[in-house]
């Protein structure tokens, strides 16, 4: 690990990027555990909750960007820090639209509270907590620079799109069978989806991550050379 | 609260020292008038002796043509029927004297002050540039005993001549007087030039003594320049030197082996001896006064020089 | 390739009789230098003892020592020094630190350089005038002390000059940004960093006055005294005008010779030791700058 | 613990009759580092000198307008430039420390004041080197002279020396140009901290330096103040595009 | 508009980028378009094309990336150069993201292309020229320092999604009408959901040159104050 | 357009008996801008100096180890050093035009080699001034002195008094530290522009400048090369801890 910088004020700032990033992380995290809570217990007011939550991450992207754009123009980072910093602003990104997904994860939540569920979930929370998890490793692999750890993150990434197209393919069967469960057939493959794009953009962090660390891009293997 | 008392204390402080301050004050400015009333009083002196060498020196003019004074050739105050008073002969002899060392000194000096300046190792110059320095400092009158002891005889020898008291002997040692002073400022100058510009001169490819020649010394010219004029001053009013070593004879200058008086030697030796009041007395001064207006002519001329470089 | 031969052959050839040219100049002036010191102290240590340099001549000056002279110079110029050190470092402050560019001051500067070119028997003259007739002093020590101080304070007043400007501007912005007013600023940091210039400079000037002779031939050298003056309004003998009357004067020239050589050593001597101190106090004084560059 | 703004009100200040300021009004915040920068000649350096008084050494300076301190002008003839001085110190673009101990340099300003005793002034000393960081480097040569130090610490010592006569200001000539990045880095980190007690308003050439170190940017040019605003603002996003121009190095 | 930058290469430099940003903005908008033809004619080869050609955004996002980075990195950015950089780098990620759902869109064409289309294209390809109207004009906004443009393309976002809830509960109908249409439907809503969710990204791309050009973030607007 | 490259094997350096450059290998390329950056004493200047041998100019210097250009060891004692110095131009830090004419300035050099052709003389002042975007603005003016200039003007005049003896090299020390921004900026993107002619080598103290100019950076510390890299790597992923430490502002 590299020495302190010299000018303190700018190593207080670097620590702050850090801990909003953690910080968004966390509330991402959280609002996908409600969000399933809520299907789960069909509760649409703990889905509206999560929703009205969304603002705080929406506010810490804000933040994270501006801390971003400050610590660009006034500090002239390089090296590490630089990458830090660029990274940084595309995670923001990220979680912000986790979140996002996380409120339509809601409002299909919110729907679908208003008719018994079309079967017990099992996959469904299961993908969830694969995805919360790759969201967690993702940030700790962010600040701890630990590249090998953001790199298995990405090899994740394929367990939770087999369980997508599996619960997809399972709905799909189930929709056809019975079109009275057409609309909630749709509003789970809806959640599916939205799971599988939480668990993309978590893959698309760590990817960020081993740039941070290696300063090489590996986003697009195998296109680049 | 304790900010407030903080400030406060602080103008408390502030009131209280403000007598003590106030005659702190007064007795800077007195200090100030003193220290500027002995600034001003060079100008006092040199206002001084123009006036003085003015009113002295017109005085001769009563008696003695301008005209007369400036042209003849005769120097014979002491004449009772026929006294002259013209100093061409005497003026014509310090140029003469001063001519000769300066042949030697421009030379010289620059070539000394070349070499502790540029060439020599620091070492060799921490010793160096002290010495020249001593040789300045050796009294002309030690100076003018060697004329008569040493140098005055060799030139006697050489030329097979009775004595060796003439011209030649008066710039000889004058030459050995005057530079140290042309040295020494010559090498002020060279040394004053940046450094940069012979570094810029070496990365071109020159060579060092290319930068020299080319760079260092045209740079230093005018510092030179003024060095010169001021080591010729220097020889223009040297007085034991000249009234030892160069034969004393108040005649027009026919060679560098004939012996010389010029103006200073005049005055030193005729002055202690005159009745104070006579033409001869006053005379004398106006010999002092031209010798005051070569000498100013000189170094203005160096001065003007020195500035031009400063510019 | 040809012409590149040629033209580094002919710098070469400049380049070899600039350097001849160097080292013959400078191996002359240290000949000079050297030989005038070995000649005289050759001759002088003939007749230096402890006699010589205690007792007054005797006999028509042929025997005896140069007692006399010794104190005269050594009074003279202690009033040469009392009188233009005060005024003179009192100007250069006034100039460097005071002075603002104007009129007066420009011709204040003129008038310094210029009397430092006057030559030293026109002081002479001035002393006569000023102080022998003039005020009515006499021809005595005070006389030509005075007029050796006329002679030194240009000189004095350069070197004060030359020491005050050495000291970077930086140490008086940096004091008088901390509260100190003009005069604390110069008493408290500049005038220690100037004194060893200054103290430099007034010894320089003091080993000058000391060798003049001109100044004082008129304004109270005395021919023979053979006792030291007592008062300030006594005439004196001095060193360079014995050696002056020694060498050209006396009715016995080639007799006294010996003498001549002593009386030599002796200024050489003390103009010697006053430039050696000058130098310590220099090299001291650059050795401590260098550590601050 | 300054709690005073420094008000300037449409300060001109003519050399001779060029005119070098021309109509400067900015209100200078307490507890910040305040940074002046633009091109050479515009102004910045002569600013900052107006503020102790400086500008009194030079010939030929004449101002108008004000400079409010505490409900005094400073400017006006009756102000105690003595005392103006002790309360606004200043460090120079090159450093600067008298040919004396170092701890006769940081003793000299309370000397000055007259501040005699002994056991008191090794206090504010001690002080003054601790809050220029400096202490620990020197505490066990205190006596050595100060041209003993590296150009950075000879700087931190011209700091430590403005510090030990309590001033509420502190002005900054391009304290950095001449050091090397590892100094500029220290005395940077250095400044920062000083802000905590005192004003800082500094001068300086490298907008870099002035991004990084100060709360508030003036941009002069040519006389002139053109913005005068936060450094994240100037540097983001400056409202005048003569300050964008500058800032992004378009200098035609 | 600013005078040129004194380091002529730095110029260049900017240049380029808003060079690439707009080649990237142009292979996506071609992608659309082609995909909607492929969609209409049911050409899956034509699909796969542009599957294939996804790649040149790809690589065009990196190369975007890698000038920022080395912008930030050599030229110590400030002011509106420095937002420019910014904005290039946040805009690069939603130019991939369209590209990528471009690929999905696709994807769910050569799915549908086996069977004939499940009713005639009309509002579809409306909401794929809405939306590629919007990629066009928010990166001339871009291009041209145009906040007011900017603005009006976020407005438009409106009507894509007016557009897009009209078809899916249109296809909805279709689909509970006709179980056999479930996939198809299923497929058709897929698309439209890719058309949305791209219009979505050209709105955060003129939102971030609002940013660009008035220093202002106006992203979550309501929320920051 | 120069071809070849500067190769410099093991080369250590001694003053005295402190060792200063410390077995420094690397490869310098033509046409491109080499930047050498570190600490003040890291020993970046003495190793520019080595490539003109203006080390030779101070007494006590001792090297060992080669600097190959076109196949010969510039080090060797058989090396021609005024033919070198001609190929390898340099500028110092603090512009130095001789106290001469513009036009006499850049014809300092070309007169040294033996060029005595008025009317070629002329070609070679104008060209040369023309390469240092200097002529417009001076060619009116060729007999006045060079003083008459600004500093940045005057930077340029002796990049064109470098440039008239058409070297293959230019050695820059440090150019730009006594300039304002501005004159910084015109200096830079001069720099960038004489590379399509020249091989660059410059020692700077500002990181930042290194960035913006140079292909090629190499970081000195303690007499050592620790790092020589493309300049995107050295501020973007450099290889080297220490490198890392010294960019991105950690000196401990």
């Amino acid at each position: 690990m590299l020495k302190k910088h010299t000018n303190s004020a700018y190593e207080a700032e670097l620590d702050q990027l850090r801990d909003k990033i953690l910080l968004m992380g966390g509330y991402v995290e959280e609002a996908i555990a409600q969000a399933m809570e809520a299907l789960k217990d069909r509760d649409s007011e703990k889905a509206k909750r999560v929703i009205s939550r969304d603002k705080l991450i929406n506010t810490l992207e804000l933040e994270i960007d501006e801390l971003c754009v400050e610590l660009l123009a006034l500090r002239q980072p390089a090296g590490s820090d630089l990458r830090l910093i660029i990274t940084g602003l595309k995670i923001s990104t990220d979680l912000e639209r986790m979140g996002d997904l996380v409120v339509n994860l809601c409002e299909r939540v919110i729907e679908l509270s208003r008719e018994p569920l079309l079967k017990p979930l099992i996959d469904l929370p299961h993908m969830a907590n694969l995805a919360m998890g790759m969201v967690r490793e993702a940030l700790d692999a962010y600040v701890k620079h630990d590249a090998s750890a953001a790199k298995e993150v990405c090899e994740r990434d394929d367990e939770v799109d087999n369980l997508d197209s599996q619960i997809v393919r399972e709905l799909l069967t189930y929709m056809m069978e019975k079109p009275g469960s057409i609309t909630r057939g749709l509003g789970l493959i809806m959640v599916t989806r939205y799971l599988e794009r939480i668990a993309d953009h978590a893959t698309n962090i760590s990817e960020m991550v081993i740039f941070l660390v290696k300063g090489k891009d590996v986003r697009h293997r195998g296109i680049g050379d | 609260m304790g900010e407030l008392q903080v400030v406060h204390t602080g103008q408390v402080a502030m009131v209280g020292k403000t007598r003590k301050k106030r005659v702190k004050r007064v007795g800077e400015r007195l200090i100030e008038f003193g220290l500027a009333l002995s600034g001003n009083i060079s100008i006092l002196i040199l206002g001084g002796i123009c006036i003085l060498l003015l009113y002295q020196g017109l005085k001769a003019f009563e008696e003695v043509s301008i005209v007369q004074f400036l042209t003849s050739t005769r120097w014979n105050p002491t004449s009772y029927e026929n006294p002259g008073y013209g100093i061409l002969s005497m003026v014509a002899s310090t140029f003469f004297v001063t001519l000769g060392s300066m042949l030697l000194i421009v030379p010289l000096g620059i070539g000394v002050a070349s070499y502790t300046s540029e060439f020599a190792p620091k070492r060799v110059r921490s010793i160096l540039k002290p010495a020249v320095e001593m040789l300045a400092a050796i009294p002309s009158v030690v100076v003018g005993f060697i004329g008569i002891t040493v140098t005055g005889p060799a030139i006697a020898n050489f030329f097979g001549l009775p004595n060796g008291l003439n011209a030649l002997n008066g710039s000889i040692l004058l030459a050995v007087m005057a530079l140290p002073t042309a040295a020494s400022l010559s090498e002020d100058a060279l040394r004053s030039v940046p450094r940069e510009w012979r570094l810029a001169s070496l990365a071109l490819g020159a060579g060092k003594w290319e930068t020299l020649v080319r760079v260092t010394l045209p740079a230093a010219m005018p510092g030179i320049l003024a060095a010169m004029m001021l080591a010729m001053g220097r020889a223009i009013g040297e007085t034991m030197t000249v009234l030892m070593a160069c034969g004393n004879a108040p005649a027009f200058p026919e060679s560098f082996l004939a012996a010389v008086r010029p103006l200073t030697a005049t005055i030193a030796i005729e002055l202690g001896e005159v009745p104070q009041g006579t033409a001869h007395f006053f005379s004398l001064f106006a010999v002092g006064l031209a010798l005051f207006i070569i000498s100013f002519v000189v170094n203005l001329l160096a001065d003007k020089l020195l500035r031009r470089k400063a510019a | 390739m040809n012409k590149n031969a040629g033209l580094r052959l002919k710098k070469q050839l400049f380049a070899a009789f600039g350097a001849g040219w160097m080292w013959g100049a400078t191996l002359l002036a240290l000949v000079a230098l050297i030989g005038i010191l070995a000649f005289i102290a050759y001759h002088g240590f003939e007749v230096m003892s402890w006699d010589f340099l205690t007792l007054p001549p005797r006999k028509g000056m042929t025997e005896g020592g140069i007692f006399p002279a010794i104190a005269g110079t050594t009074l003279v110029s202690l009033i040469t020094i009392i009188f233009s050190v005060p005024l003179g470092v009192g100007a250069a402050i006034h100039l460097v630190e005071y002075a603002s560019d104007n009129v007066l001051t420009r011709w204040t500067r003129l008038a310094i350089r210029n009397l430092s070119g006057v030559p030293s028997v026109v002081y002479g003259l001035f002393g006569l005038a000023i102080f022998v007739n003039g005020a009515g002093l006499g021809a005595n020590i005070l006389s030509s002390g005075l007029t050796l101080g006329l002679l030194t304070l240009p000189w004095i007043i350069t070197a004060s000059e030359e020491a005050l400007k050495a000291v970077p501007r930086g140490h008086r912005d940096g004091a008088l940004a901390l509260g100190a007013t003009k005069w604390h600023t110069i008493r408290t940091v500049v005038l220690p960093q100037a004194v060893p210039g200054i103290l430099t400079g007034a010894i320089l000037g003091l080993s000058r006055a000391a060798g003049e002779t001109a100044p004082i031939l008129f304004t109270g050298v005395a021919f023979f005294i053979p006792f030291v003056p007592e008062s300030l309004g006594d005439e004196f003998m001095a060193l360079p005008y014995h050696l002056y009357i020694m060498s050209t004067q006396h009715h016995s020239i080639e007799q006294v010779r010996p003498i001549a050589y002593g009386t030599a050593l002796v200024l050489v001597g003390l103009v010697f030791i006053l430039n050696l101190g000058a130098f310590i106090i220099r090299s001291r004084m650059s050795a401590k700058l260098e550590s601050a560059r | 613990m300054v709690s005073s703004n420094i008000e300037c009100n449409n300060l001109s200040l003519w050399y001779e009759d060029s005119k070098a300021l021309d109509d400067v009004s900015m209100n200078i915040k307490p507890n910040r580092v305040t940074a002046l920068i633009g091109p050479s000649g515009c102004g910045k350096s002569t600013f900052l000198r107006c503020i102790n008084r400086m500008n009194d050494e030079i010939a030929g300076v004449r101002t108008e307008g004000s400079i409010i301190f505490e409900g005094e002008d400073i400017l006006s003839p009756k102000a105690d430039v003595v005392e103006l001085r002790r309360r606004v110190g200043m460090v120079f673009q090159r450093w600067n420390p008298f040919p004396k101990s170092i701890f006769d340099n940081i003793a000299y300003g309370p000397r000055t004041h007259g501040m005699k005793d002994k056991a008191r002034l090794s206090e504010i000393v001690e002080d003054a080197l601790k809050k220029a960081a400096l202490w620990d480097e020197v505490k066990d040569r205190l006596r050595e002279s100060a041209f003993s130090l590296s150009g950075g610490q000879q700087q931190r010592l011209c700091i430590a020396r403005a510090l030990a006569v309590e001033p509420d200001i502190l002005l900054m000539d391009e304290p950095a140009s001449a050091l090397d990045p590892i100094s500029t880095a220290k005395l940077e980190e250095l400044i920062t901290k000083l802000k905590q007690r005192y004003t800082v308003i500094i001068v300086t050439h490298n907008m870099q330096q002035a991004a990084r170190i100060s709360d508030f940017t003036a941009f002069f040019y040519m006389g002139k103040l053109i913005e005068f605003d936060t450094t994240n603002t100037i540097f983001t996003n400056p409202g005048e595009e003569r300050t964008e121009a500058y800032i992004t190095g378009r200098f035609g």
